[in-house]
């Protein structure tokens, strides 16, 4: 890759750091705050595939790489399907004392 | 090509092997990172969970403008080493210690603003959560565990920095030697990687910290 | 010694019948696995000359074979289970309700009609009961076997467990999360009684107040009333200088929060508008209500509770 | 270990008398010295772990205790389950038979990265320094799983250094697995495809993956444990706003996992054992590859079963229950595959054999009871109830430990070059599948009749139960203590070993025993599948 080219992804994510920084002064509810991480994820993509080139060497640099993110994806996936499921049963309240 | 009288270790049958099996064990160690971090992610997703007002309330808090700028540096960073492992691949190894010191210098720029800066202010401001705490007030209890992730947060990323400043300062002082060569520089790649993957938890830190609990 | 414990709920025997039918299953699997290895181990000994014959070359048939034949058994089992699981942990309308309290190393029970007791709990045959249960240091759990429940209790929130005994005894009741040095000391009995005896027994350890009269005096003593009035009746401007909703009739209604939220007023609703109010902040009030955490104990709340309880209309009660 | 006892006269140096200084040993980067390295720490931790249980059951004879203060025993089981976990079944087999043997397996002449093999080794003793320190001297009391806000803001014991502890055997932990994978991916003999690898290198593969994969996790967990008992940081406590269910699940993510770290590689022994003892190939291969595979991702999808009374949310439970099915589906296939495998066989009784029967026998048990503690109601019922201690001692040390002893007779010869006496390894494997037995079964009773775990005193009816488990715990201690005696007089005594002593496949047998400093003088081209052995027919004509 060209230094040249490789400025031009710098200056990608630069500017999808603006859209973020930007983005964050949106009113938002506050439920959908959580979508200013897209740009981030869009820029570790970038570092990943153009600074840390992922996709040279041997394959099986890519497989660790997904395991990485697949792992994550578990531990955040069913690890916050236990907060934003908990219903608790309401204590109930008819009842002939 | 003559890489195969390179020197290697004698579980390898060649340098590129063992080279490629360096950066593939620096890769799965990446791995892991991500895992160790990602349970600091669920914390904070559960934190904020139960906590929202005054989770985002203590967001409110941060200093934005050094949490942006940090965050131009540490992208510009990684690009220049990125840079510095092309020009050494082309056999420049002048430029290459040009890109790493400069790699170096704004790593330590990042040090500096979040540590020596922006963390003076936050304890001039007493948001570090102690016995002196300044947000009080129904909000104050959730405020303070935003103040408890955020200086958790910013203090494992910057021991990784710390540690990525000394491994970029070593290549720094072997490609001053002339040690590294467009056949022989796997340390230049490995110490990239890892540098960068520094600069990806920041990037998820930043939103996290800055800008999710930030209302307008 | 005996191999059978008593099941003295409508439940228990449910679950016993899961338990037994994962007990013959597994029977089976066992008596397959051991009897093929011994059977293998004899016949096909290396002494043995007996004739192999060639190998079977495909496996695939078998394997796949094996594998569908155990995944839909585990999946029978998993239905069976978590059918049962579910309405384990529902409790019907219309428990009669207890409160419990765990604390390093006792369980503080306490009835609605002002009676408490210390590591026991008695509770009348054939009418489901409801545990409100909380801790006030780590996490306990409060186990009873023969009635094949139990459940974590945790500081900083009400669980429930509910069960309809239908068999009188004298049971065991344990602490069954590790809590400290005196865990194994935190046990107690549960004892159900025939109606009759247990109306006697409330009368017997009769309480000089209600947990809500008790409540009613604590809900003084905090300076409640003052904001909400004597009766809870509430707070308007012609009662006090502070504005506060009214209490009476809360408990069980719905109510709309401050942020668009609707909630049922139950239990748990109400305790954490005592210890964080800003978090339940009811609409149209300002954020006046400081938090309690920290200055009411968890016995004294469930006073507290049940008196707010008891303002509520005759026809909710 | 003495390395000089062990001198073979060989033509060429064997690794164990290149270089007979303290310092070749205490600084060598070959596999093979630091898998013995590995061997005699893990052994000193087992006898460790083994003298706490030994004082539990003691304790447990009589219904008041017989050990006078609670505090007490609550630092035994939680020494017990610390050591037992952390400094033995976890790296027990992948740290000592799996650095011994997977170079060889691979035909590769030392791992990817010998350096971090060897700092892996110090780490772990320095981490269990730390630990030993810490349960020695202050004592923790919070049970090996470190629940909160028991251990954050109520026990008093040294409960922060148990923790870095932990934390430090973590890394060693990551640094092994990370060696494993990259070694697997890297370093195969020419012609060793991945169909071709012995299931041995399968298992300790999908080991690695959670090994480096789980323990990170736990390590930040751990962090984030210490903050809060130091600097009462409000992440899992309530009183300060915490979650104390994010600690289990946490927890939780990676101690599930771990269970599997504990057996995958157990599964991996046997595979190897049940095919060399029985001369006949391995009963559907690529099945029992791709279950051990399977084991190591779906192990990460089942955490949630170990809360299903402790207040997580209905759904999560139904979620977390079914998962749990799935995973017993892969061990389920293994164990039916095994069986295969003697079908038609040449079975021979030696002690590798024994234990690995001993381990179907003891696993499937296991496996079975895990089916009674998916079921979510039943599970209410039996969960933190001595029915839990049993399963998962079934499990691991039925499962687990019948099969490290039976990898360690197996591969014994390879690694000392000498001979056990083999009547002494039956007579070894009988006893302990008795005495576990003996010891364990009738802890199921004592569960299902409500007993709970972690109680120092008990009511009087589960006194006979408890009386026959400590009874049976004599018999076990003397099955694991043999082994011990005439492992150590084999090294002196033992007949010299030829270099494939019980006629099996594997490039590990195509070298001496011992093998050479660099494994193979040339190195190995593979050319066949694994577990070759002949068909029963060609071998029905040669008896």
């Amino acid at each position: 890759m060209t230094l040249r080219l490789r400025r031009l992804w710098l200056a990608l994510a630069l500017l999808l750091l603006a859209i973020e920084f930007g983005a964050s002064f949106l009113p938002m509810d506050r439920a959908m705050r959580p979508l200013l991480l897209i740009p981030a994820v869009l820029m570790v993509a970038t570092v990943g595939t153009v600074f840390m080139e992922v996709g040279r060497g041997p394959a099986v640099v890519r497989l660790f790489a997904v395991a990485g993110l697949l792992w994550l994806t578990i531990l955040l996936g069913l690890g916050s399907l236990d907060p934003l499921t908990r219903t608790d049963y309401p204590v109930q309240s008819t009842s002939p004392q | 090509m003559s890489e195969t009288y390179l020197p290697h270790e004698v579980q390898y049958s060649s340098a590129r092997h063992q080279a490629e099996s360096a950066i593939s064990g620096m890769w799965l160690f990446l791995a892991t990172e991500v895992l160790f971090f990602g349970a600091l992610f669920l914390t904070w997703i559960y934190s904020r969970h139960w906590n929202q007002a005054g989770f985002d309330a203590g967001a409110q808090h941060t200093n934005l403008a050094i949490g942006t700028v940090n965050t131009v540096i540490l992208l510009a960073s990684s690009f220049v080493y990125s840079a510095g492992v092309a020009f050494i691949e082309a056999g420049n190894t002048r430029r290459l210690v040009q890109c790493a010191a400069a790699a170096w210098l704004l790593g330590l720029a990042f040090l500096i603003l979040k540590f020596g800066v922006e963390w003076r202010d936050d304890f001039a401001k007493h948001l570090f959560p102690g016995a002196d705490f300044a947000i009080h007030g129904p909000l104050g209890g959730s405020a303070r565990i935003f103040f408890e992730f955020y200086f958790l947060g910013t203090a494992l990323h910057g021991l990784h920095m710390v540690g990525g400043l000394v491994l970029v300062g070593w290549i720094i002082w072997r490609a001053r030697r002339a040690e590294f060569s467009p056949a022989l520089h796997t340390p230049v790649i490995v110490v990239g990687l890892y540098w960068s993957f520094v600069d990806i938890v920041w990037i998820v830190l930043y939103p996290l910290l800055y800008l999710v609990g930030r209302g307008p | 010694m005996s191999l059978w414990l008593p099941a003295a709920t409508t439940s228990a025997p449910e679950v016993d019948h899961l338990i037994i039918a994962l007990l013959l299953i597994s029977c089976a699997i066992l008596a397959l696995v051991f009897g093929l290895i011994l059977l293998y181990v004899f016949k096909y000994r290396a002494g043995s000359s007996i004739d192999r014959g060639a190998l079977a070359e495909k496996s695939w048939r078998l394997e796949t074979g094996w594998t569908v034949a155990t995944l839909l058994i585990f999946f029978g089992l998993f239905v069976w289970g978590a059918n049962l699981y579910l309405r384990l942990f529902k409790p019907p309308a219309g428990a009669m309700k207890i409160y419990v309290v765990g604390k390093q190393w006792m369980w503080k029970v306490e009835y609605p009609g002002g009676q408490r007791e210390i590591d026991a709990l008695h509770v009348p045959i054939a009418r489901p009961v409801e545990l409100i249960m909380t801790s006030q240091d780590v996490i306990h759990d409060f186990s009873i076997p023969a009635f094949r429940i139990k459940h974590d209790v945790l500081p900083g929130r009400y669980e429930s467990l509910w069960f309809q005994a239908d068999r009188v005894g004298t049971y065991h009741l344990f602490c069954t999360q590790l809590c400290g040095t005196g865990h194994s000391d935190m046990v107690g009995d549960v004892v159900v009684m025939s109606n009759p005896d247990y109306q006697k027994w409330l009368e017997q350890n009769g309480a000089s107040e209600t947990l809500a009269q008790a409540g009613q005096t604590l809900f003084m003593r905090y300076g409640c009333s003052g904001c909400h009035g004597g009766n809870g009746v509430g707070g308007s401007q012609s009662v006090s200088t502070v504005r506060a909703p009214a209490l009476a009739g809360l408990y069980g209604s719905p109510v709309t929060l401050a942020d668009g939220r609707i909630v049922t007023a139950d239990d748990r609703y109400i305790r954490d508008c005592i210890l964080a109010p800003q978090t339940q902040r009811v609409a149209g009030y300002p954020p006046v209500m400081p938090s309690f955490t920290g200055q009411i104990g968890e016995e004294d709340l469930l006073k507290i509770i049940a008196f707010i309880k008891s303002l509520a209309p005759e026809s909710r009660l | 270990m003495s390395a000089t006892a062990i001198a073979v006269p060989a033509a060429e140096p064997s690794y164990l008398t290149d270089g007979l200084t303290l310092r070749s040993w205490l600084l060598t980067t070959d596999h093979k010295r630091i898998a013995l390295l590995y061997l005699g720490t893990i052994t000193i931790f087992f006898f460790v772990g083994g003298i706490a249980a030994a004082l539990i059951r003691l304790n447990l004879v009589v219904p008041e205790g017989l050990i006078p203060s609670a505090e007490t025993y609550n630092r035994l089981f939680t020494m017990h389950g610390v050591v037992m976990v952390w400094f033995f079944l976890i790296p027990a087999v992948p740290t000592t038979l799996g650095n011994f043997i997977v170079p060889l397996m691979l035909g590769a002449r030392d791992l990817a990265f010998p350096r971090l093999n060897l700092a892996s080794w110090y780490l772990f003793v320095i981490a269990g320094i730390v630990v030993l320190y810490a349960l020695f001297v202050g004592g923790v009391d919070t049970g090996w799983t470190f629940y909160t806000p028991l251990s954050t803001a109520y026990s008093k014991g040294h409960v922060v250094a148990a923790i870095v502890g932990v934390f430090i055997a973590g890394f060693s932990s990551i640094a092994t697995g990370l060696n494993f994978i990259v070694s697997i991916h890297r370093l195969r003999a020419p012609g060793m495809t991945w169909y071709r690898l012995p299931v041995f290198l399968w298992s300790l593969y999908a080991t690695s993956v959670i090994l480096v994969l789980a323990t990170p996790v736990l390590a930040m967990t751990l962090l984030l444990l210490s903050f809060e008992r130091i600097f009462h940081i409000g992440v899992f406590d309530p009183a300060l706003g915490g979650d104390p269910l994010l600690f289990q699940h946490l927890f939780w993510f990676y101690s599930h996992p771990a269970v599997y770290i504990m057996i995958l590689p157990g599964f991996g022994v046997v595979s190897e054992i049940i095919p060399a003892f029985s001369s006949k190939r391995l009963f559907g291969y690529k099945f029992v590859v791709w279950c051990s595979i399977a084991i190591a991702v779906i192990s990460f999808l089942v955490w949630g079963h170990h809360m299903f009374v402790a207040g997580t949310s209905l759904y999560s439970a139904l979620v977390f229950s079914i998962l749990s099915y799935m995973v017993a589906v892969p061990s389920a296939i293994k164990v039916f595959n095994w069986i295969g495998t003697m079908h038609k066989g040449f079975i021979r009784f030696d002690a590798p054999m024994l234990y690995a029967l001993g381990f179907i026998g003891l696993f499937t048990m296991g496996g079975l009871t895990g089916l009674f503690v998916a079921a979510l109601a039943a599970d209410v019922h039996l969960t933190q109830t001595y029915f839990i201690v049993a399963h998962f001692h079934y499990v691991m040390v039925g499962g687990m430990v019948s099969a490290y002893f039976a990898g360690l007779h197996y591969w014994w010869p390879k690694i000392t070059g000498r001979m056990y006496p083999e009547m002494w390894g039956r007579a070894g494997a009988l006893i302990i599948f008795i005495g576990f037995n003996f010891t364990f079964f009738p802890q199921f009773i004592l569960g299902y009749l409500g007993m709970p775990r972690r109680y120092h005193s008990y009511p009087p009816e589960f006194e006979v139960l408890n009386v026959l488990s400590s009874a049976g715990a004599t018999i076990l201690a003397v099955g694991y203590l043999l082994p011990l005696a005439y492992l150590t007089w084999s090294l002196f005594y033992g007949e010299r070993a030829s270099a494939n002593p019980w006629g099996a496949t594997g490039l590990e047998w195509r070298t001496p025993s011992p093998p050479p400093t660099d494994n193979f003088d040339e190195t190995p081209v593979v050319t066949e599948p694994p577990y070759n052995y002949p068909p029963p027919e060609l071998v029905q004509r040669h008896v």
